[in-house]
């Protein structure tokens, strides 16, 4: 097996997915000839062709609109947007057409699609180039929310994304794109289902739940927390939207306490369903208060390094929360 | 491309069903039987002349809300309207899901349009890339009103399709308003067909009240289309006589006077002049054509109201591609 | 005093403030000499005349944009939004901007305006006449999100929206516009302050919260589950951000148990947060699990008539998940 | 309006001093003093001949990031771009909030723009509006890259104060790039001035490297903003010397001869070779100019080192305007 970075296993998810099926393409900004900002579209525009790796006006609310067009036709896009923080222009597009074609058309139109976006902060990029959205997509019927926490998983799941009949909306975390490492097989196609959750690492004392860059500190956390003698369960979310409410609510039946950890908004953000789920679900099993641990209520991440550091939850912080709830 | 005397008379019969079924559904509502219409009398020219210089079935179409005329030109049944008006099951553009005239025919190369104006215009340029990369000899239509050319939206798409040469056309259905919004409000210059020149593709502006007018302006748009030399962007200039939809009142915005002046170029009237100077429309064939109008029309309203409602537990789906059910 | 309806309330709000401030303007589609498509600025054109009672084009984005510009420029923008389906195209200028300028620019620039937008099903306006959006926008820092449900509230919210320092999103219950009637005094000022939740009902034996439509709805529910002996209190959110987790948790901590109602979907809708604020803030003195009875998990509510009284949720249902919960 | 001699010399002045400002941020880069630069290098005539046909600090500015040229025409000190560029807490623009080069600055009229492109576009259009509102005789100045005019927001805005006849200049900086991508995929027109022509507005087209000539085009167009005569779009046309910013390489995707060809129009040099011609510019003069930037510079850079950051906890706030803390 070779270890590989999770940008590299992005690429590698779409240069196979665009080898495999000649009705997938990829359109976006500078995802040509300038292998996309951060990278991930590096040497497919030399091998598929401007026709199939398309550098798109400055635009993204026809980047996704002419995605569906080409979807509706019969074409497999796999739409760019350079940060998430710029995926609010396309937000008619992808709630009022990409999420609701089927349902509206009582089938007759469906939009197989992807929409990629690195998100997430602590990468010094300041209020517009830190932001997670996670929240205003799982709340959109119609739609698939992806986030990966690891190089297995973003090329498993990304390919899995591409052939999705679905309109799927796939987050990196950009943060780890280059700092996240890990075994990825070359020699055999690797397909996560969209849907699952999975339980990342066993434990008994509490339920960890996370996504991306969180779980990839809530497993660092759980870690150290082991070392003091709490055993943490830490479940990673990755098919944040449809819910999978009977991963998160048999995890927390077995432990009795869940903490929730995200880098967006506390407040209507994504942990807000899964604790309620859990309130409604799991309300017997409940040892303690579900306990959220996210970024503050504050509109993003701030560029200045002292103020990030105080938005973003990190492994010290997470591991303060397991600690507290542990002791409940 | 010269249309035969045969397709000519379509044409202005195609203009009179889609009138009469209009007329029916302002009927209906006022009996209370039907909720909700818009409608598109005054626009049926423009709509006829677009539609007959498309390869029906072959092309594609994004329409928007008051095309009627050109759903009936594409395929679709005098019944499956009725349907539509009452919310009925067997509609076939959303089983009921959507208001009335949103259409969707899958049959007939018609994607489906929410209500969200201009959104349908970047799908038709998406539909126009697909083309192209396939390399293929469709053309895609997509129409809005004036007022909808407002919305950012519009623009990108119509930037796009030109910098990317797709074979798209783009049919402004200009009726002089939104809503209550008069055009000037809209645009500062004087013809929707002018958006063209800062988009660097052609803009064309046209009677829509003549349906053989719009129909060659559309045949040149098409030709080029097909041949590879990019988009047009056709203005069909009209007034919409009607209120904007069965909710609204246009006496709060326009006189009386304003609209009888504008029915005189009701594009019945123009196109029956038309047929009548040329000699093909004669009494006996008009009166023909508005008996069989009344006999589909009736037997479409028939047909609906006996149509059974959607049970209630289908609006449970299809959310997902997986849960479409074919029966 | 006299009874009004809710839309003559919110029509005599703006009336008022155009009247006091000068700074104050109304931007939308056909809110001039057509008066709205709900009548809600009927006579306000004639009254202060096309200047401050603006027709814009057809373009969403910028009627918030053109908004957001006039306020920091010291105007008082009341911006109306046709259908709250049709608000998407403007989320950009709502999140990123109007949101994140007075945080952005340190407290430098302010953006004072009141985004009004009627919202919910039942109407027979199918997917796009119909939706409800307040999740999006009550997960948003920066934002305040205000949804009334009665005339007095609806006016004297309204007013206090218009005098508030920060972009509010108003969301207006139509199908409540001339059903919901209730009594405003006419001779004097109303002000009601934006932030507090209310205790429409108190109650002991649980805890309904709801706001607009729905909470009309709860408090029907209510009277019919009282003549059954079930004590129901209702508090009436009308702020939905900033979250007023103190009126939530007050009342839960009194009755013991939650139910939370809306027509939103029930994923990542507004009711995660409340039940998360629950499960969080009253574990200990909950009786039961925390409900959630809202809208299904489709795109939105159908055209069709079965269907759309098989989404939206009613008196009935709400009067049935009382008693279930009542039960536990 | 003819310059006097000491203006124009001023206004190379102002631009020799953003250029010493640009090219330090890129040394603090390389010496990993900062994390991010992004550069108005190549641009500065543009930024310079509009800021000077402003009223400045009575008319309105929304610019974007690489308007560095024109902040300090409008009163942003050298020491306040370091400060940005460091992200420390004295920064005027947001107190460290932001990435450098997201300007605003109260005092100067110049209000805050974010990342997204383009949607400063209509909170000018909206200063306009506010403007003709209060019967001011002010004008607002929107600047964005020609890229920018990709999004359906720009159109938007520009639309809408064409229909309103609006005091609003919009300047679009077409540097050829928008970070990789050629101004060929952005529009089908060849110039960027041509969209006014859809829109109903003045559009003018002007050699972005000749500080005069900018100077001239805008100040006909705020002489006709000032009287009520409306917006004029204006197209520097100009080249982006730099990389798009300290994160990319530009090589990329365009060649080492592109860029060196460009620099031949490097607008430093050809406004240097006229006021040459014109005799103003002596050897000696430009060397104390030289001078006096460098010990700017420098003062600032030292300055900057020396302030604090902002305190963890200052994150928290300003949230709402309640909240907005003066000290
Ligand atoms: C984005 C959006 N905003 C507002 C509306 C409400 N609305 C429906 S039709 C209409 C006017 C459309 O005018 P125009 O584009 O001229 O088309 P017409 O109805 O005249 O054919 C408006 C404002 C909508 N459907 N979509
Ligand atoms: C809405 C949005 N999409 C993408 C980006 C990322 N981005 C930053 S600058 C830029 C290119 C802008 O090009 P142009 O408008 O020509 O301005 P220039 O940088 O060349 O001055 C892009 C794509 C952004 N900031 N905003
Ligand atoms: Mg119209
Ligand atoms: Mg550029």
């Amino acid at each position: 097996m070779t270890e590989i970075t999770l940008v590299e296993a992005i690429r590698q998810a779409m240069d196979e997915e665009l080898a495999r099926d000649e009705r997938v393409f990829i359109v976006g900004e500078d995802v040509g000839k300038r292998g996309g900002v951060f990278r991930a579209t590096v040497g497919l525009f030399e091998k598929y062709g401007e026709e199939r790796v398309i550098d798109s006006p400055l635009a993204e609310l026809s980047i996704v609109g002419v995605g569906i067009g080409a979807a509706l036709y019969g074409m497999r896009p796999i739409c760019e947007i350079q940060f998430a923080d710029f995926i609010y222009p396309a937000f008619n597009q992808i709630v009022s057409e990409a999420a609701k074609m089927c349902y509206r058309s009582n089938g007759e139109w469906t939009v197989p699609m992807v929409i990629r976006a690195p998100y997430g902060g602590g990468i010094g990029g300041g209020l517009y180039h830190s932001q997670s959205v996670e929240a205003f997509f799982a709340h959109v019927p119609g739609l698939k929310v992806v986030i990966p926490s690891n190089p297995y998983d973003a090329k498993g799941l990304l390919k899995s994304a591409v052939r999705d009949p679905n309109p799927v909306i796939f987050l990196e975390p950009k943060k780890g794109y280059r700092l996240i490492r890990g075994e990825v097989p070359q020699d055999e196609e690797i397909l996560v289902p969209i849907g699952p959750a999975r339980v990342s690492r066993q434990g008994s004392d509490l339920s960890l739940f996370a996504y991306g860059m969180m779980h990839y500190y809530a497993l660092q956390a759980a870690q150290k927390a082991a070392e003091e003698g709490i055993d943490v369960e830490v479940v990673d979310l990755r098919t944040l939207y449809p819910v999978d409410r009977e991963t998160i609510l048999t995890s927390v039946r077995k432990t009795g306490k869940a903490l929730i950890v995200h880098e967006d908004n506390l407040s209507g953000g994504y942990g807000a369903e899964v604790a309620a789920t859990i309130a409604e679900g799991a309300f017997t099993d409940l040892d303690a208060p579900v306990r959220r641990l996210c970024g503050p209520d504050v509109p993003a991440v701030p560029f200045s390094h002292p103020m990030q550091e105080w938005f973003m939850p990190n492994p010290q912080k997470i591991l303060q929360a397991i600690r507290e709830l542990a002791a409940f | 491309m010269t249309l035969s005397d045969e397709t000519r008379l379509e044409m202005y019969w195609m203009m009179l069903l889609s009138r009469r079924l209009d007329e029916r559904a302002w009927v209906l509502h006022r009996q209370g039987k039907i909720a909700f219409h818009i409608s598109g009398i005054g626009q049926e020219a423009a709509q006829v002349g677009a539609a007959y210089a498309l390869r029906r079935g072959y092309d594609w179409v994004a329409p928007y809300y008051r095309d009627l005329a050109l759903m009936l030109c594409l395929g679709y049944e005098p019944r499956e309207f009725m349907l539509s008006l009452m919310g009925k099951r067997e509609e076939p553009s959303s089983g009921g899901r959507q208001m009335p005239s949103h259409w969707s025919l899958r049959r007939a190369n018609v994607v489906s349009h929410s209500a969200v104006v201009a959104t349908q215009c970047s799908h038709a340029t998406g539909i126009g890339l697909a083309i192209k990369m396939r390399r293929e000899d469709k053309v895609v239509l997509a129409s809005l009103g004036e007022g909808s050319t407002s919305q950012g939206e519009w623009y990108e798409a119509v930037n796009w399709a030109a910098v990317h040469q797709l074979p798209v056309i783009f049919l402004v259905e200009n009726n002089q308003y939104a809503i209550s919004v008069p055009v000037e409000k809209q645009m500062a210059v004087p013809s929707a067909a002018d958006r063209a020149c800062g988009l660097g593709l052609r803009g064309v502006a046209v009677d829509g009240s003549d349906v053989f007018a719009v129909h060659q302006a559309f045949t040149e748009a098409v030709e080029l289309a097909r041949s590879g030399k990019g988009p047009t962007l056709i203005e069909a200039k009209m007034y919409r006589i009607t209120p904007h939809s069965s909710d609204d009142d246009d006496r709060t915005y326009r006189s009386r006077e304003e609209v009888e002046e504008h029915k005189k170029r009701d594009p019945l009237l123009v196109n029956r002049r038309i047929l009548e100077r040329d000699g093909l429309l004669t009494a006996s064939r008009l009166e023909e054509m508005e008996s069989r109008a009344k006999k589909m029309v009736d037997e479409a309203v028939q047909y609906a109201e006996q149509a059974p409602y959607p049970a209630a537990e289908e609006a449970a789906y299809p959310v997902y591609a997986e849960e479409v059910r074919h029966d």
